[in-house]
């Protein structure tokens, strides 16, 4: 069945919703507005304004009020409108649902779920283009989650509920009208492991997100020029599945890492770091990464395009590999 | 409240002619954005200000040259008003370098170092602290600038508020805290977010002079922000002045528009800033029907030229992605 | 204001001994506390409590065992009168595993799930926003819980404090915020830190019940906490209580306190909570010197075992380090 | 001449008060109480509560005000009393001062310093004790220092308050009693390069702010069996000083990073990861890293202990590097 990542996150949401009554959305304009990815459009009607919590623009109070409400039994989803407006409330992420359970001594789990949206590509500029995954995925106590493939749209939720811990989903922005086919895996969605969506035995492209599907654009074209590349989602970006990584690493003896992040710091820089630890006698090159330019993301189309990864810099970087070993 | 069209002018026919022709300005120029933005030739978020005009230009007339402005990501108006160029500004939108930050910002991110606009800014709540940074800057320095920052009544429930609210009273800095209470946060009404929705009794709670204004009526806002202007000016600490205004378009190009009454929406129209002005001035004898449509034939003028400037205007070489980053090494390239 | 000492106790004498004992066994414990840092028994941060008793023990003997008490890092006192071992809290302190917090929190961080304590958080307002989180799970859980949050008046200049209020006000949520205004935050006074320093009007401007309590006088303190938590369990919505206090100690023990005259410490100390509430009951008689004392050296018993529970409690073996990190995997490694 | 860190930190803060009027030192504590670190002990007398200005508890708006203060021609010094309550500002950091330069097209500049303190070992439990070097590190438009020697304690400051961007300063809190001979050279201190501290020629042990002096002690027990670690400490953490890194590791061919961030996502991966693109063929051996356990960090002074970086483990990680081989 033919489904939009916005739909397969909304039937999630819905379910979550419908199944326990401890369930309940709470965000910006998560209700009369519709959601402002409309994710949630028509829940407000269908659940009512308890459950359907439009919060007002209180990045930290109301994330605050989520995670307490986690402890006091319920189950939130609170929604972050966008990555940019979550360093507001990222001492209540941070200083509170992370270290919760390990700093009471095991004696409080907080059953939170966080979404937000991420990314550039709408032109929409320096203060609402960044790409922080990173950072969550810096902190021990939560699980960061990143679906790319309307699957894990519309299984990773389940999952992130029925967690006991803090887990954060990132969406990004450019795959809400994304258009896929929901294959009857989507149950089997898990918090745990890496995925290969393309097998190739030259080169692993390892991405998560909205580069998965650059990574793949880039596998095509290297197809056509007899390159096979095999193409990794991550998924879940805390904790990482090495084992997944080291076994294709192994099997291709190359990778490059597609990352928005900008480089210095990024999630393709730990990647690679694990690579080393663990696949070095493996490699037959170094692991490249093509990232996003150490730039705040400008307005103007080109420029903007120029500072995201993008297929051609992948297949660039794939080409330049192979010519080095 | 009385019928405001029926209230006199009140000030000198020339002053007033200067703030109609700035809300005519702003509309036209915004109308022709949806109408690019509907060609695509502007893209983004683009957050019209159509319906609120009177607030940034009543505002904007009351403040000097020397004055800082900080602005949100609806701030075309502030930036028309404030005299940054209808080209410049155009452009920007545009994406081209000639624009009023080289095009690297778009609408929501408009600067003019000249005019003293510190931005633009698409984080709510996040000029407040800029804007108590400035004033103290002047307060330290001993000059006499007056800092106005601009802000939807949805940014009063951030904390960012709070804490530049209580700053600036607390050190008395020469800053106008400028609220256009507009109802909405995009479909947030203000009775949802705030628990206490009479604003002013809110700021009162910083020790802070509040004084509130109709925003539909330019001479109005700009006699409220005179007054805030000259207490501030004279060391008294900041003020904050609410605007109760409306917007007559959706948030933004991505609204849908649902959560308002269409009734609503026709009720404040009939209060519009532009005839409010303009009928009563011709109520009074200082403005014809052709000089009105003079203005209005200027402005559709000054904005063809905007159009055709920014049409005319160049890329950034993709080369400059990373120019200005850092002052240091001007061309510092990326890593 | 009125010579407290004289004000009648107005309470049955079984309730007010419950409250005076609770004031002396925090007393007595933070007292050697202080002689156990000087020996390096306890390390890292310790705040004090001493001289602001009559706060924690009034409010939380207004409270059911079912509510939610959310604290700061100087919270031995709501700890102890909440009923948390005073061993456990000791061999918390200690960092033994036999701690409340298993030694891993320490003095800022004590956590007893079976008294509902939902910490000591030791960033300035980020209780705030928790309670109201657990408050809102209260109403819709249907539930009649209330949840107190205590915070220091220096916390009310924080963005987490407007926000929280702002949010639990809006709507109508089952907590009860406890300033307890000891006039410093750190070394700087309230009037260095607040433009307005009558923190019950700031709090009326969320449209929240606010109520004043004079947190030398315990009996007061439980008066003022019994009304806010009746209100609150009506359903009326939150309430905002300030408790005047003073801390008679330093911040933390790395604090030299040099930004306070002595002779307004001295002047707190003819007002202290103990001897206030005491005094009193001998006054009418329903204190003996003799029961005083077997008051305080029943304190100093229980004070005594705490510290022998925690000299005889064990170290967390270093690896278990990563445990409790997660709930699925108990035992997860850290990688 | 001998001299502490703090001692060094209070004379650059004072050169500064003393020579430029427009500088001036905002923070929570700053004046009356004299600095939670006793850094600004005395200022308030000399200067005045105008130019040593105590904020009321308000990360993000006071930082926000010195960023607004840099753009109306002052130069602000302002300090958040450690890096675990900069979360509460970093909104302003991320979304304003180091985006304002570039989205303005070039228009302004935000000469301000931050300071911050950072770091474990005080038992100060989990809210207390982060060391996030590393996202701040990844932020382009913000230059970004660790000064881990008197040297850097007296000199960075000045530099830092010459140069027209941004500017953030971490010192680690343990450091602030440490003495240490002020070299003459403190007056050279840049904003650029890094320094080796020791020199050796069988591994080279990479670290920065408190970690230096661990790596300094791991140099001299491994010296003990004869083998020789050269010391690197970044002192910048951005921009990284590539040139330096990759000429020592060309030398070495083997690397250990100490490093007191939680492992994944580090900084430490990062230089990894920068290594591996720069000196791969270089290498006889994968790059090592030390970094502090993925935990919140423990109260009790055995489990921080164990949670941080150490010495031994430093020794410890350079024997297999070698045995490997
Ligand atoms: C911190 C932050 N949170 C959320 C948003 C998304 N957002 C942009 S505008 C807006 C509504 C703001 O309403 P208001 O302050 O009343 O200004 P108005 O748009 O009505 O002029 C929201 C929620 C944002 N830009 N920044
Ligand atoms: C967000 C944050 N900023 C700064 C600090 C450092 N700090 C700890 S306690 C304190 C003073 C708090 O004063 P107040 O809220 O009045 O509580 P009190 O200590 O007087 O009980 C400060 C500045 C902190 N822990 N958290
Ligand atoms: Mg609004
Ligand atoms: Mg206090």
């Amino acid at each position: 069945m033919k489904i939009t990542y916005r739909e397969a996150l909304r039937q999630a949401m819905h379910e979550a919703l419908a199944a326990d009554s401890r369930v309940f959305l709470m965000g910006e304009d998560v209700g009369k507005y519709g959601g402002s990815y409309a994710v949630s459009k028509g829940f407000l009607a269908e659940f009512g304004p308890e459950r359907i919590r439009d919060a007002p623009l209180s990045e930290l109070g109301f994330v605050g009020t989520a995670i307490g409400a986690a402890l006091g039994g319920m189950r939130p989803i609170v929604e972050i409108m966008t990555v940019n407006f979550s360093l507001l409330a990222l001492d209540q992420i941070v200083n509170t649902a992370a270290v919760y359970r390990h700093m009471s001594g095991g004696q409080f789990s907080v059953p939170v779920v966080v979404r937000m949206a991420t990314g550039g590509g709408r032109q929409l500029a320096a203060q609402h283009s960044h790409s922080l995954e990173n950072w969550y995925a810096h902190v021990p106590g939560i699980t960061v989650l990143a679906p790319a493939t309307v699957d894990d749209a519309r299984g990773m939720l389940r999952a992130a509920l029925a967690d006991p811990d803090p887990v954060v989903i990132f969406e990004h922005a450019m795959l809400y009208p994304m258009e896929g086919e929901l294959s009857p895996d989507w149950e089997k969605a898990d918090l745990r492991t890496a995925k290969i969506l393309r097998a190739g035995r030259d080169v692993t492209l390892i991405a998560y997100g909205g580069t998965v599907w650059k990574a793949q654009e880039a596998a095509r074209q290297l197809a056509a020029e007899g390159i096979e590349a095999e193409v990794l989602d991550l998924r879940v970006l805390r904790p990482l599945d090495d084992a997944t990584i080291m076994a294709s690493v192994g099997r291709t003896r190359r990778a490059v890492i597609v990352d928005e992040g900008w480089r210095t710091g990024s999630l393709a820089g730990e990647i690679m770091a694990r690579i080393m630890e663990q696949a070095f006698y493996e490699l037959d090159a170094p692991v490249a990464r093509v990232c996003s330019a150490e730039v705040p993301i400008p307005y103007a189309k080109h420029m903007e395009g120029a500072a995201l990864p993008q297929a051609p810099a992948v297949v660039a970087a794939v080409r330049q590999l192979l010519a080095k070993a | 409240m009385s019928d405001p069209e029926r209230k006199p002018v009140g000030i000198p026919a020339p002053e007033a002619l200067a703030l109609l022709r700035d809300m005519v300005r702003i509309r036209r120029f915004e109308e022709r954005c949806a109408d690019l933005y509907g060609q695509q030739k502007i893209r983004g978020f683009l957050h019209l200000y159509i319906g609120e005009e009177a607030v940034a230009v009543g505002a904007l007339h009351a403040l000097g040259p020397g004055d800082n402005i900080v602005a949100t990501y609806r701030e075309h108006g502030h930036a028309l008003a404030r005299g940054v160029p209808a080209g410049a500004i155009m452009a920007e939108m545009y994406g081209k370098q000639e624009g009023c930050s080289r095009g690297r910002g778009g609408s929501m991110h408009l600067f003019d170092a000249k005019t003293r606009l510190f931005g633009g800014n698409a984080i709510v709540g996040g000029g407040l602290p800029l804007a108590v940074g400035l004033a103290l800057a002047e307060q330290m320095q001993g000059g006499s600038r007056v800092t106005a920052v601009f802000f939807g009544e949805g940014a009063v429930a951030e904390g960012a508020f709070h804490e530049s609210m209580n700053l600036a009273a607390l050190w008395k800095l020469p800053v106008v805290f400028c609220c256009e209470n507009n109802f909405y946060a995009m479909g947030t009404a203000i009775e949802r977010s705030e628990s206490q929705t009479d604003l002013c009794a809110k700021a009162a709670s910083y020790n802070m002079k509040t004084l509130r204004a109709d925003g539909m009526d330019v001479i109005a806002t700009q006699a409220a922000m005179r007054d805030a202007v000259a207490q501030v000016r004279s060391g008294a600490g900041p003020v904050f002045v609410e605007f109760q205004t409306y917007r007559y378009r959706a948030h933004s190009m991505f609204d849908p528009d649902l959560y308002r009454d269409k009734a609503e929406v026709e009720r404040w129209k009939t209060r519009g800033p532009i005839h409010n002005l303009s009928n009563r001035m011709k109520a009074e004898g200082s403005l014809t029907e052709e000089a009105f449509l003079a203005i209005d034939a200027e402005a559709i003028k000054e904005v063809d030229a905007a159009v055709a400037f920014a049409e005319a205007g160049t890329w950034e070489p993709v080369e400059h992605l990373a120019h200005d980053l850092y002052t240091v090494n001007g061309v510092e390239t990326a890593r």
